[in-house]
């Protein structure tokens, strides 16, 4: 079984990819959600079953999967726009950056010592990987929105990871997962709402009002 | 004992002749009779027995400067030997005493004159004051000299102590130092080339526009007091230029007092042949005066 | 938490409480409802703490024994010792001193009634002030050093701001609020390195460090840079001015007569504690000292706020302190025992000269203002009609400042000019000599000052219409400046007498060398000063009987002055203050460079012109504040960095995760 | 007795939740504070031996935190009857339950010893402060509010996954997997070096961004400048200490992997960058909160430098978390009286405050003394104390750069704070209906007293908590 784990792991780089190189909101919008999905299977593809497992995953399934993806698209309706235009990075450029970055994760991975059981699959450098395409994104696009996107994926990065331990010591896993992903996240949807109604925009550049001159 | 009684009989008797002397070489210069040489004493009496006029503006301080001016400068006398005669009073240290009672003395001066409100006077002693405080180093470097010459720290060994073998072993320092005290010797007494005595003009005077306001027997201590300072620094200057001793107490006062009537002939001569220099030249002629001590001073302490 | 203090005639205990007392002088007033009753409060406190602490001072000076407490405190800084030895004993005269004086005099200079907002708080922290400074000169343990001193300096700025409604005011506060801080800053140094060298925070004994090693010329610097902000050395006397022109007059009195002080003790006190000094310190600090000697009274020559010049002329006495200080401690290097103890001798009676005549004057400059309410020295004059008592005294203290005989300030010169003197016939260092010469200059220049001040601001006819009504000044205002006064009299009658309050201070400052000399000798020499000086009063009195009776047998008239035939003079004809410096500054222009701002005039008929002048604050305005726009522009370029973007915020996180990731492996 | 200070701050959420009264709900606020407060001392005082299975223990460490969080949330709640009362137009329902639920969080952070719980713990503090810092209900809050939270919850992700680098180092070691301190300290030595290393590094970014170290301090002054004075003194005297905590516990893992060297420098460097730049944008502040939002990041930095330096300079670290924490609260609650009056954050109207206020103008002033290090104070303790060990060690550069920051930081918040307090009331300033009362002055007042009374004696009770805790962070051979 574990070694679909590695198909999907796989899967997870290239919806990376994917938030990347698009421009059109929606669109990521579903990548992450998919991405999300993904990540909740993994569990269940790599530990033994258990109806407490049952219980995080669809946990995991409906948050990431459903409930916030529906959130951001109804902030994103509300406040009427479709793609991200002119990000701070252009989207090629964003691209190899984001090769270059997993390249380098895998070096990075390559250098830590690991269990013999998880020696040779790709967790690791697919967590780190995940986490610095979330930063890539936070750091390159304008919108709320697609920074709140962003966020998401570095903590799907930091849950791949949280995998390796989810059988050493699973309430810590769960507790980070669950409290990162539903409080924090949640209350970034709550705020971008109220954001969408000062501003009748997700437009963050318009969020620079608070600093030095 | 004698001694003293000499010399403060000479201090208190012989300074106007030097000044009645003066009178007479310029007289003699411009071809003129002149003066007698007592006239001084004539013009002194007389302020003496003349009525006093106050201005209204003034304070006590106006009543003090002359006699404060006297006090300070018989007091110095009192400190400076005559000739190869020490000096009545002598103690460690009293050359600093004697050139900070010209100080004493310039302050109630300027005071006084500040006190009649009159711009003139006001402008006499802002000139007094730059110039004097130029003069203040001169002095000190010259009794550094001398010190160390002497190896004392007292006026009357230290000016008693020069003498022809002293200039034969450091007459360039000597030499320099003649040259500034004279400098000084006519700026401290107001004499031409720094201030015309006898100019009617008070907008080029420095110390005889001070006095415009005293009359009377105020008028005389300031010109009695003026004439003990032109003898105490002369006999200072003296004490330089020429150090003449013969071991004879009686002989080397008559040498004194002829080498200060010499003293007087020379100034008489200077005050003939140059005219008073521009206010801004003083300064610079100040300065010249400064670096020529200070050099002599870096000679003998090398 | 003085527990301690066991056996109440012990006269250091006595000292401390007196210390203390003044401190609590102020405090009564914040409580009372009505201003009045707790000034005066304040004022019978402090004179009966001075009453029983300068007996007490005297007595531990005498003593020549060092008294020690140990005091518990909650800090974790080693236990903190209390220790009054005579050269804190002799400090502690002037604080007293001035303490008591000055708080009865704002009982006429800065009535309660008139000033209800302002009174609480300068009288509490005046006590506070004073307090402080008496509690620094028994501090043992640095770190209580420190914060005795940090109160201290922070009493001094509330009472600086004072006035704070005004631009100026406030402008002087913070000046001195940020030099003194960055005093402070290198006394944190200071005690820390002395604390690396002997392992505690408790002040090591006299003459127990090494001075070679490096720490100990490091320990040196912090000190002259420390403790010179404070006392006000050149070039770091750039709050003094100000601070002490805008302050009221009788915190003005207390900051120059006994604050700048307390600096100068920190310096002592340092350099105590190393023995064989190097020949550096002392020459830095000679170099240090004649020069703001000279350039201190060159600027006071040029100033036209009465205040300001006094600020100073403290430079300049400061320096001539330092200047002593400086080649005593050259003394001690060359092991010349005179030298160090002329040296020594000519400072420490300096400091108390200093506290004397300058007191007086600005508790004179206290009444000047209440008389003409201005400090501008342009629009006074003749005020001497009005007040003479005043005048008198204030004059008395125009001439000690000068180091005129027959008064203090001649006294105090008078050592330090035989000690340059003596260097003629020593083995080393025979070039110190060529410091008498310069300090003459000093004096010159401070006759020049002095006679400015007390001539443009007593003589002549009034200026201005404020200056035009002056009354004399209460009992209250007139009393303290009569004591100083007086003080200043006797010490100049009777240096030898004063000489003996200053040989025990120098025996604990270093008693080797003050073992190597005889004092007697310098004792007849201020024996000799004194006879003369009474020998000038006999002389002077006697010119003035004579000529009172040439008076009485003459007419005496009064008239106008004579104007040299100008009819129509008016009392702005007169030479002012600043026509009256102006051609000693030309001598110094380029270091003061005065401002001149003149009328342009041009047609045939102009109009009405205004004429102005100001002195530069050569240092301050030239160098420093420079700096500071040049680290504003440069401060409000680096603030781009906060520009509110978030993805740039992000690249910090992420470029600092990066960088400790490539720096860990 | 370690659950009350936990459930009781929750108790009190339930409580407020259910008063209507917008009135009565801060004494409510107040009334819990006080228990725990009361808790609090109580402990300190008769400490409770550690929970057997280890993951509650209230060290000396946490003692000190504790205290001061306690402390400040006290006086902030008294304020908050007296201040709310100005705030009547919006309901204070949300900032109430938050403040409690944070305090509750808090105590949590401060007594467990298990990093995974402290995370969750420190997380939840972040995200209840969320809705506070929007109290104001506008653009700016609403600005400040998103960039508090999406660049800590960055931080803190940062800071998890740090954790479970450490877990999986434990993991990889082959001994017990665990996140409990006194588990990880004891099989410290058998840790690869790799993953602990890497661990460092993120939970220092993480905490660090939390606690505002430059350059990951970007969202403080937003965060301090527009939410109301006493959340700005809660998320600077509390908020700050926490995170320092947390940075306490990875620090005595570093000490215990031998690994300390790497982090100590790392700690310096940053503290001194922090406080450098707390010098660059203090210098002609408009804004006083922003100012004192600076000012916090400078402080932040002097503990870390004081953590860094080790040696004696510890024991300045301890004592700043009380100093610094109780000195902000001066600082804000005043600062917050004198924004409500002039109804203006901006220096260039706020001036005179003396006059206008005497009294929290008197307060703020002082306050601005005793931040900036100068005796009578607490902080000159703590301060001078790095300081003297700098220089001590022979650490000079450091000691120099932290001596020179300092000076720069006290002339630009001298140049800012001085005009405001003195001088007269300029005439077209607005004039509002808050004057001085004793619930708006006596918090920030009991305050100063106590920092002045830290500043001249130190409790011997206290004193031995401190000495303990600095032992705790010494190196053992």
């Amino acid at each position: 079984m574990i070694a679909l784990a590695d198909q999907l792991l796989v899967l997870v780089l290239l919806i990376n990819f994917v938030v990347l190189g698009t421009s059109r909101l929606i669109f990521s919008i579903r990548a992450v959600a998919v991405q999300g999905v993904i990540l909740g299977i993994l569990p269940a593809l790599i530990h033994p079953f258990s109806w407490h497992l049952v219980g995080i995953i669809s946990m995991i399934l409906a948050t990431k999967g459903a409930v916030i993806p529906l959130l951001l698209y109804r902030a994103m309706r509300s406040a009427g726009i479709k793609r991200e235009v002119e990000p701070f990075l252009g989207y090629v450029p964003t691209l190899l950056l984001g090769a270059v970055f997993t390249a380098l994760s895998f070096g990075f991975a390559g250098k830590l010592p690991m269990l013999a059981e998880h020696q040779n699959y790709m967790f690791v450098p697919a967590s780190i990987a995940t986490l610095m395409t979330g930063f890539l994104i936070l750091t390159t696009r304008r919108k709320a929105i697609s920074q709140v996107l962003g966020y998401l994926v570095l903590e799907n990065g930091i849950f791949i990871f949280g995998l390796l331990l989810a059988e050493a010591m699973p309430i810590m896993v769960e507790a980070g997962a669950l409290l990162d992903l539903l409080v924090g996240t949640f209350v970034m949807g709550i705020v971008i709402n109220h954001i969408s109604r000062e501003f009748s925009s997700l437009d963050t550049s318009r969020l620079t009002s608070l600093k030095e001159e | 004992m004698t001694n003293s009684i000499i010399h403060i009989f000479l201090a208190l008797v012989m300074p106007p002749l030097l000044l009645g002397v003066i009178g007479k070489t310029k007289a003699a210069f411009a071809g003129r009779v002149g003066a007698p040489f007592l006239q001084p004493y004539y013009d002194i009496l007389r302020l003496l027995h003349k009525g006093s006029v106050f201005s209204t503006t003034t304070t006590w301080i106006f009543r003090a400067g002359p006699i404060v001016t006297l006090a300070t400068t018989a007091v110095a006398a009192l400190l400076i030997p005559f000739g190869a005669h020490p000096s009545p009073i002598s103690f460690q240290g009293d050359m600093i005493l004697y050139a900070y009672l010209f100080a004493l003395g310039r302050f109630f001066t300027m005071a006084a004159a500040l006190d009649t409100g009159s711009s003139f006077e006001g402008m006499g002693s802002a000139r007094e004051a730059t110039y004097s405080c130029l003069a203040e180093p001169t002095l000190f470097f010259a009794l550094i000299t001398l010190s160390r010459l002497s190896g004392s720290y007292s006026l009357s060994p230290m000016l008693v102590n020069i003498s022809f073998g002293v200039w034969l072993n450091s007459g360039a320092a000597l030499l320099m130092l003649v040259g500034g005290m004279f400098i000084v010797l006519l700026a401290e007494n107001c004499r031409i080339p720094f201030d015309d005595p006898t100019t009617h003009l008070e907008l080029t005077m420095i110390h005889e526009v001070m006095v415009l306001d005293h009359s009377g027997p105020a008028l005389a201590i300031i010109h009695y007091a003026a004439a003990l300072k032109l003898y105490v620094l002369g006999a200072f200057f003296v004490h330089l230029a020429l150090p003449y001793a013969t071991g004879n107490p009686a002989l080397d006062w008559g040498l004194f007092i002829i080498s200060m009537l010499e003293l007087a002939v020379v100034i008489g001569i200077v005050e003939s042949v140059m005219a008073r220099l521009r206010l801004i030249r003083i300064p610079q002629l100040l300065v010249a005066a400064t670096i020529l001590a200070a050099f002599s001073t870096l000679l003998v302490i090398r | 938490m003085f527990s301690i203090l066991q056996g109440v005639y012990d006269p250091a205990a006595v000292a401390l409480i007196a210390a203390l007392a003044l401190g609590f002088a102020g405090i009564p007033g914040l409580f009372l409802r009505t201003p009045g009753p707790g000034q005066m409060c304040a004022a019978v406190i402090s004179i009966l703490a001075s009453m029983v602490g300068i007996p007490a001072a005297l007595v531990l000076l005498f003593s020549h024994a060092t008294t020690t407490f140990v005091l518990e405190w909650g800090l974790p800084f080693g236990s903190c010792e209390l220790a009054i030895d005579p050269l804190s004993a002799f400090f502690l005269l002037p604080i007293f001193l001035v303490a008591a004086a000055g708080s009865l005099f704002a009982l006429g200079y800065w009535p309660a009634a008139e000033h209800p907002s302002t009174e609480r708080g300068l009288t509490f922290f005046y006590g506070i002030l004073a307090s402080s400074m008496a509690i620094l000169l028994t501090a043992r343990n640095g770190v209580f050093f420190l914060m005795v001193w940090e109160v201290m300096a922070l009493s001094a700025y509330f009472l600086i701001v004072t006035e704070h409604d005004s631009e100026d005011v406030r402008r002087a506060g913070i000046v001195y609020l940020i030099a003194t801080h960055s005093g402070s800053a290198a006394l944190y140094v200071l005690f820390s390195l002395l604390a690396a060298q002997t392992g505690s925070f408790i002040l090591p004994v006299a003459g127990s460090l090494s001075a070679l090693p490096p720490a100990a010329m490091a320990i040196a610097i912090a000190a002259f840079v420390g403790f010179g902000a404070k006392a006000g050395i050149m070039p770091l006397h750039i709050w003094l001015p100000s601070a002490h022109a805008n302050a009221p007059s009788h915190v003005s009195a207390m900051m120059s007569g006994v604050m700048l002080k307390m600096g100068l003790y920190g310096i002592f006190r340092t350099l105590t504690f190393f023995h064989d000094p190097p020949l550096l310190w002392g020459a830095v600090l000679t170099v240090a000292g004649i020069s703001s000697a000279l350039l201190g009274i060159a600027f006071a020559v040029a100033q036209r706020d009465m205040k300001r010049l006094l600020a100073c002329s403290s430079i300049e006495n400061i320096g001539i302190i330092t200047t002593g200080f400086g080649v005593a401690m050259l003394g001690v290097s060359s092991h010349n025992a005179p030298l160090a103890y002329l040296g020594m001798a000519g400072a420490l009676l300096h400091i108390l000269n200093h506290s004397f005549f300058k007191p007086l004057l600005f508790l004179g400059s206290g009444v000047i203002i209440h008389a003409a309410g201005t400090r501008e020295m342009n629009l006074m004059g003749g005020l001497a009609k009005g007040m003479p008592r005043a005048a008198l005294f204030f004059f008395i203290g125009s001439v000690a400042i000068c180091g005129i005989p027959p008064l203090n300030g001649f006294v105090s010169e008078f050592l330090l000019y035989f000690g340059f003197f003596s260097q003629l016939q020593a083995p080393s260092l025979i070039y110190l000599v060529l410091l008498a010469p310069l300090l003459a200059l000093v004096g010159g220049l401070a006759v020049v000052a002095f006679t400015k001040l007390y001539s443009s601001v007593f003589l002549g006819t009034p200026r201005s219409q404020g200056a035009a009504h002056p009354h004399e000044a209460g009992l209250t205002m007139l009393l303290p400046m009569g004591l100083f006064a007086l003080l200043c009299l006797l010490v100049g009658l009777l240096p030898q007498q004063a000489m003996r309050l200053v040989a025990p201070a120098i025996a604990s400052f270093m008693p080797q060398m003050s073992a190597a000399v005889n004092p007697a000798e310098y004792g007849v020499m201020l024996g000799r000063i004194s006879l003369m000086a009474l020998l000038l009063v006999v002389i002077a009195a006697a010119v003035a009987l004579l000529w009172r009776w040439r008076l009485g047998s003459a007419s005496v008239t009064s008239a106008p002055t004579w104007g040299c035939g100008y009819q129509r003079g008016t009392s702005r004809m007169q030479y002012g203050a600043t026509s009256f410096s102006e051609l000693a500054v030309s001598v110094f222009n380029g270091i003061i460079r005065e401002r001149i701002t003149r009328p342009g005039l041009n047609g045939l008929f102009p109009g009405a012109a205004g004429c102005g002048d100001k002195p530069t604050e050569t240092v301050l305005e030239r160098v420093i504040a420079p700096l500071f726009t040049i680290a504003g522009v440069s401060f409000a370029f680096l603030r781009r960095l906060q520009h509110g973007q978030m993805h740039v915020y992000m690249i910090y996180i992420f470029a600092t995760l990066f960088i400790l990731m490539l720096w860990a492996h | 007795m370690l659950a009350a200070l936990i459930i009781l701050p929750l108790i009190g959420a339930v409580v407020t939740w259910l008063i209507p009264s917008d009135r009565l709900r801060p004494i409510a606020l107040s009334v819990f504070a006080f228990g725990h407060l009361g808790v609090t001392l109580r402990l300190l005082i008769a400490t409770p031996p550690p929970s057997t299975d280890g993951w509650f223990n209230l060290d000396a460490l946490g003692k000190i935190v504790l205290l001061s969080t306690s402390v400040l949330f006290f006086f902030c709640a008294i304020y908050s009857i007296g201040y709310l009362a100005y705030r009547l137009e919006r309901s204070n329902r949300v900032l109430c339950i938050g403040l409690l639920i944070c305090l509750s969080a808090a105590s949590m952070v401060t007594i467990t010893h298990h990093l995974g719980l402290l995370w969750v713990a420190l997380e939840t503090t972040t995200i209840s402060m969320t809705p506070l810092i929007y109290f104001n209900r506008n653009a700016r809050s609403i600005e400040a509010t998103w960039k508090y939270l999406l660049i800590c919850s960055v931080g803190v992700a940062l800071a998890l996954i740090g954790l479970y680098f450490l877990a999986y180092a434990t993991i990889v070691a082959g001994v017990e997997a665990s996140l409990l301190l006194d588990d990880l300290i004891r099989d410290a030595g058998k840790l690869s070096s790799g993953w602990v290393h890497a661990a460092f590094v993120f939970l220092l970014v993480g905490f660090g961004s939390k606690m505002g170290l430059a350059p990951l301090h970007t969202w403080k002054p937003d965060a301090y400048g527009e939410s109301p004075g006493l959340v700005g003194a809660m998320l600077a005297g509390g908020l700050v200490n926490l995170a320092f905590l947390s940075l306490l516990r990875v620090y005595q893992l570093c000490l215990a992997t031998r690994e300390i060297a790497f982090f100590q420098n790392a700690l310096v460097v940053m503290g001194l960058f922090s406080m450098i730049m707390a010098a660059i944008f203090m210098a002609r502040q408009a804004d006083f909160k922003r100012m004192l939002a600076y000012s916090s990041v400078e402080h932040v930095g002097i503990m870390a430098v004081a953590l860094g330096l080790g040696g004696k300079a510890v024991f300045g670290a301890l004592f700043h978390i009380l100093a610094n924490g109780l000195t902000k609260g001066v600082l804000f609650l005043s600062s917050g009286n004198i924004h409500r009056s002039y109804n203006s954050k901006s220096t260039d109207h706020v001036r005179g405050a003396l006059r206008r206020l005497p009294w929290s103008g008197g307060i703020f002033l002082a306050g601005f003394i005793a931040i900036t290090g100068s005796p009578p104070f607490a902080p000159f303790i703590s301060e001078f104390t790095v300081v003297s060990s700098a220089f001590i060690d022979g650490r000079y550069m450091v000691g120099a750069l932290f001596l020179i920051s300092l000076g720069i930081i006290f002339i630009g918040m001298a140049l800012t704070v001085l005009p405001m307090v003195m001088g007269e009331v300029p005439e077209d300033s607005e004039v509002t209906s808050y004057r001085d009362t004793l619930w708006t002055v006596g918090p920030p007042l009991g305050l100063l007293l106590l920092v002045f009374l830290l500043g001249v004696w130190i409790p011997a009770p206290l004193l031995t908590i401190l000495r303990d805790g600095a032992a705790l962070l010494e190196v053992h051979p």
